[in-house]
């Protein structure tokens, strides 16, 4: 027999139900008003009245999210691999990965706009940005961390640094690659939500990022919220994606990460 | 196939220390072309090092080290069996050759037919976690030996071993290297198995990082397992013991 | 009555929070503040500058602060959700929004804006949505504005949401010819510039409520006739905002105060309370309700 | 004698001037506007001219995200040991952490300023929130790839699990609580940034995400990509303290990492 | 200090399986308490699994696994040496009474006495990482004896040494058996080392998963050096040599 807990969307399903009813009702009992924190119900209450709207807004955005999540681990990856190549190459071009990260969308948004014009080109390279410096830098992490002994055999062989890097810092890198990964996931969804507030199109309805700023505009906190959930959700959906393509790939090696979930 | 004797080396003043403590000590070491050496000493003398300094993986503080030809092939069973966790056994063994542009079809049975002598024939297509001890290190020396090396380095490769199958790989590298003359320098604690298959047995002292006793073994190869019986051998096996146990009594 | 007698006794402590960094459009009050004004009216004032994403209503309405500046269609959004606030003052009689778009294009009104080329346009604002049912956003393609020219200057089919005080002036000097439509041409003019409170500040402290926008009005007045001393004292406070845009934009919004025809200043009246409410209701954003009580009509 | 390129501020140097370089002579040959990318020399003369303002904005945003970097890496650790700690907690729990890590601080901008107050407070708060995710993943990862044998070694002595705990999982897991506040550093200076964009006090002159919003609305072009090279400046400077750290710490037992550097 | 015998087991129909191929095949086996047991078998024949098993690491797929007290202090050297990296020497030796609570100024000196016990006084400050194969093996094993454990199991705790030191072990290690008694399971791929300190040998078949030969060995302890060329040891240990030698022939 299975225990229960095993299940495996039970015990979040189960704290959800706590979370929420314990927020219901403390707003209810500390009388907050319901610009400040709406409660749940309220919230779900949006949620169901919204529900075409945010489900198309939260395509539309997962869409975005995905693509940048996307360039984010092959353009990661690539760039971790170039700074791995060579201290001086890390030294020099490595900082620019930290900018990279620092810089606040919206300080940039006219050069994203012009670039890729408005609409899901801009909210995909904010998505980009915001999120492909947790798989550069875990990445990189992995590519320079390869065990020494097995880098001696290596140079024993007389293997090609090309060899040495695809046979060896590659494959023993992607556990890390894949921790990068699961990082990055619910920061492309902040990043194209971001991406939208400054860069979207509205004509074909919009993202999450827009029906929050529109909600928050039209001071519905409820509305606001539900907006805020169906991002959540989605952040958790990807993550979930992320998570699960690393038990695929790791079975056969990884130590033991995640082995009961 | 090459049609070389195996490599040479010639290690003058060689000196390493760490942390100001010298473990090896100004060392002087001629290896032949084609010899078989074979290197003992107390735990902890130096034997790992002197090993990795020959296969370049380590520079000397002082001394040099010369190889009597160019371009040397150089293969090395470390102590740890170090096998790529995500690559099945086959592909371990394989990989020497793969890296060297063999392609799949001719790398694949070659590293079959190597695991077969080494009794993994079965366990081709398992995963390094999923191995005993000794047979990763079975792994570990058929992968050394797939290229045919010109120098073989071995780290105690049959430590791990029961005495039976020690015994059968000692003879299998022994017909190993009396086929495709190669170099081969070996690091082992069992001083029988030392004298029955090298040429010259070395022994480095503790502490100090010298050369005790350079023993040129007189027995005619191939030797066989009469040999380990044979009074000769034990004469020796005698000679090299004692020299062993006295380093061993002498304090520091 | 100690009201009419405002030299005795501690001052009246009162604190009014900005909506945004000092500029031309809070002239006034610091204009009141540094030729003591405040203290005539035996009032110790403190202005609170605001910033990036100040939460103006939420703090008035917590009673952080007393008072605050917002516009009239918050105001009764901010109302209809519950909040008891009432206005006090209106600063500007028109509506100093507008869009602007490059001269070059030949537009006679808004209703040519659109008619093609993209517009940039901060979503959910009642603003937006008048202009989305008076016009219609079929032809146009609709982008968010993140205070931003840049697109702007760059795409000439380009119209974009601004306040006459900014935008068209750092336009100009980026050698682009802008051409400003007022959204007030469509019939959609609530006041801004409001100072507001919540009712029951009003209610206990009615004689120092009514003193303080006596101070406020006449710190206006000064303003208009001479902003310099006090745009001076507001670009040591916002060095980002050099001086000659001061002098620009102060000279611009002037008009916008002063209401066409001209209206006494910081007066407002029931029938725009009820034209606007009855715009907010049609557009969805609140229901019918009470105007008498938003704003404390003038002495 | 040592090799120039190990000086190790000389190699990001050299590839700086490069890049501005760069970027100013193809802005002068390609005549660019100066609103699309102001020239590297305009940008600098705004840095000077505005040199004290926006060095205390990036003290006052320096602070705020090293108390938000700092919190993030205390309750970071705190949470991935406690959901480390059972499958079931972290099954029930550990989607929350993605749900922080989704969540527009600009849609929950007024919370922060209703709990933590206008200022500081909210601004440390947001960088917490955009910076605690990594920590608990990456550590997270660290305490739960354990090598199993040193697991067993545990199980024989009969080690309580705190003991488990103190003296096996959290040293091992402490390279990648590193890498995770690497990572961290970044984002914690942009959650501050952020937090300002929505929370900040004006009253005491405001941080970087102020002055970006000013000179934004002001349309200083120059200004705004001033206050972003400051804020990447503030980033890098974290970073660079976090890898000390990590340098410090590592020394001894972590395998090639940044060896180099 | 514990007044006991050590732990007496008593194993019943074990049988474990890796992917369908039994590796322990019902397997029946008494340790009685205090004894010193040894277990031979060729490589990968189930050795570290049977270890694992009694060690209550890994769970049998069928039968039972009795212990004669409740609460034994159990003792594993690992094949590997399995030492925590972050810690220094003496560190790692002083786990398991940190473990246990014991205060520092008390695990300290205790491990510092091990140390020396097996030649390692001098490293004791130093990194896993800074130790020789054969070094970091010792350490593992003061490790293991510094709790006194009623039931000590080694995994081919020797492999890695050379024959005198290991032989010093050897006798180092019976000593402790005699002074305070314990049970111990010993594997070991050497048979004269089985023979020499062990009260009874167990030689595990390969591919089978059974016991060929359970060989009890009437020697009294302590064995001393003169033991090892003794006639008695040499024909004890040509007894097992045969039985496993035999074995080895036999095809799976
Ligand atoms: N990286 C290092 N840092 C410090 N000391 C080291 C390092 N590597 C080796 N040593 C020291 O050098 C000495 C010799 O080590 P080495 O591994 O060569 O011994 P060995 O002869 O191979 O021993 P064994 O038979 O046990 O494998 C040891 O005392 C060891 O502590
Ligand atoms: N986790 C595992 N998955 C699959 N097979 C395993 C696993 N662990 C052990 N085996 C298999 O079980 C068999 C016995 O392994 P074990 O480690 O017990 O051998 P051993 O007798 O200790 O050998 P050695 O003397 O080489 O250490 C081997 O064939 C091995 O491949
Ligand atoms: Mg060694
Ligand atoms: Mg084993």
């Amino acid at each position: 027999m299975r225990a229960l807990y095993q299940i495996v969307w039970l015990p979040p399903l189960m704290s959800f139900v706590l979370i929420t009813g314990l927020i219901e009702c403390s707003i209810i009992l500390m009388d907050l008003p319901a610009y400040l924190a709406p409660r749940p119900s309220a919230v779900a209450l949006a949620l169901w009245m919204h529900a075409e709207e945010l489900l198309k807004a939260t395509w539309h955005t997962g869409v975005a999210a995905l693509l940048g999540l996307g360039m984010s681990a092959l353009l990661g990856a690539l760039l971790a691999i170039t700074l791995a190549s060579h201290p001086l190459i890390r030294r020099a071009f490595y900082p620019y990965a930290v900018f990279f990260q620092t810089v606040p969308i919206i300080a940039i948004a006219p050069m994203l706009v012009i670039w890729f014009g408005y609409g899901q080109g801009a909210v995909v390279a904010a998505s980009f940005i915001v999120s492909v410096f947790p798989i550069i830098a875990n990445t990189l992490t992995g590519l320079l961390s390869t065990d020494p002994a097995l880098l001696d055999l290596f140079r024993i062989a007389k293997a090609s640094s090309l060899h040495t890097l695809f046979k060896l810092r590659i494959p023993g890198a992607i556990p890390h690659f894949l921790t990068g990964l699961r990082i990055a996931s619910g920061l492309a969804v902040i990043g194209a939500i971001v991406g939208e507030f400054v860069a979207d199109s509205y004509e074909d309805g919009g993202g999450i990022g827009t029906a929050v700023e529109i909600a928050l505009k039209e001071q519905r906190t409820d509305l606001v919220f539900a907006a805020v959930l169906m991002s959540s959700l989605l952040g958790l959906l990807i993550f979930w994606l992320v998570s699960g393509l690393n038990l695929l790939t790791l079975k056969r090696w990884h130590l033991g990460e995640f082995k009961d979930s | 196939m090459k049609h070389r004797q195996g490599a040479g080396l010639k290690l003058r003043g060689i000196h390493r220390q760490f942390e100001g403590r010298p473990v090896l000590n100004h060392l002087d070491l001629d290896i032949a072309p084609g010899e078989f050496l074979a290197i003992i000493g107390p735990s902890g003398c130096g034997k790992s090092t002197l090993l990795r300094l020959i296969a370049d993986l380590d520079q000397p503080d002082q001394g040099t080290l010369d190889q009597s030809e160019e371009d040397v092939d150089v293969a090395f069973v470390f102590q740890d069996p170090c096998l790529l966790p995500w690559r099945s056994v086959i592909e371990n063994v394989a990989l020497p050759l793969e890296l060297q542009g063999v392609p799949h079809h001719h790398r694949m049975p070659a590293a079959e037919a190597l695991l077969k002598t080494v009794g993994l024939g079965e366990a081709q297509g398992k995963f390094p976690q999923q191995l005993s001890g000794g047979m990763k290190m079975r792994v570990s020396l058929a992968r050394a030996l797939i290229t045919r090396p010109d120098l073989l380095l071995l780290d105690e490769p049959f430590a791990a071993l029961d005495d039976i199958t020690r015994h059968h790989l000692d003879d299998h590298l022994q017909s190993l290297w009396l086929n495709h003359p190669m170099t081969v320098v070996f690091v082992t604690h069992s001083l029988s198995e030392a004298v029955y298959l090298a040429d010259r047995v070395v022994l480095l002292s503790a502490g100090g990082g010298d050369i005790t006793l350079d023993y040129k073994v007189p027995l005619a190869h191939p030797r066989t397992p009469a040999t380990r019986v044979s009074t000769p051998f034990i004469d020796h096996l005698k000679i090299v013991s004692e020299a062993f146990e006295l380093l061993a009594r002498t304090p520091e | 009555d100690a009201s009419d007698d405002p030299g005795v006794g501690t001052p009246f402590k009162a604190d009014i929070q900005l909506n945004w960094v000092p500029e031309p459009e809070f002239g006034g009050y610091y204009a009141a503040r540094d030729s003591g004004l405040f203290d005539q009216e035996h009032l110790e004032v403190e202005l609170k500058p605001g910033g990036p994403g100040i939460p103006t209503l939420q703090l008035i309405e917590s009673g952080q602060v007393t008072f605050g500046i917002t516009t009239a269609d918050n105001i009764l959004i901010a109302r209809d959700r519950g909040a008891d606030l009432v206005a006090l003052f209106a600063l500007y009689q028109i509506l100093p929004e507008g869009i602007m778009v490059h001269a070059e294009r030949g537009l006679g009104g808004l209703e040519d804006v659109f008619k093609g080329g993209t517009l940039a346009m901060e979503p959910g604002t009642p603003t937006f949505k008048v202009l989305e049912k008076r016009f219609g956003f079929h032809q146009i393609h609709v982008v968010p504005y993140t205070n931003n020219l840049a697109p702007f200057l760059h795409d000439p089919l380009l119209s974009q949401q601004c306040y006459v005080t900014v935008e068209p002036i750092a336009a100009k000097r980026a050698g682009a010819s802008p051409q400003v439509f007022p959204i007030s041409d469509t019939g959609y003019n609530p006041y801004s510039g409001v100072l507001v409170t919540r009712r029951e500040v009003l209610i206990k402290h009615q004689e120092e409520v009514h003193r303080l926008i006596r101070a406020v009005k006449a710190g206006w007045i000064a303003y208009l006739k001479d902003p310099t001393p006090a745009n001076q004292t507001m670009h040591q406070l916002n060095p980002t905002m050099d001086e000659a845009t001061f002098e620009a934009s102060s000279k611009v919004q002037t008009p916008f105060i002063t209401g066409m025809p001209a209206t006494p200043i910081g007066q407002m009246n029931l029938e725009r309370w009820q034209t606007l409410s009855g715009q907010l209701v049609e557009l969805g954003l609140i229901q019918p309700g009470d105007t008498q009580s938003a704003f404390l009509p003038s002495e």
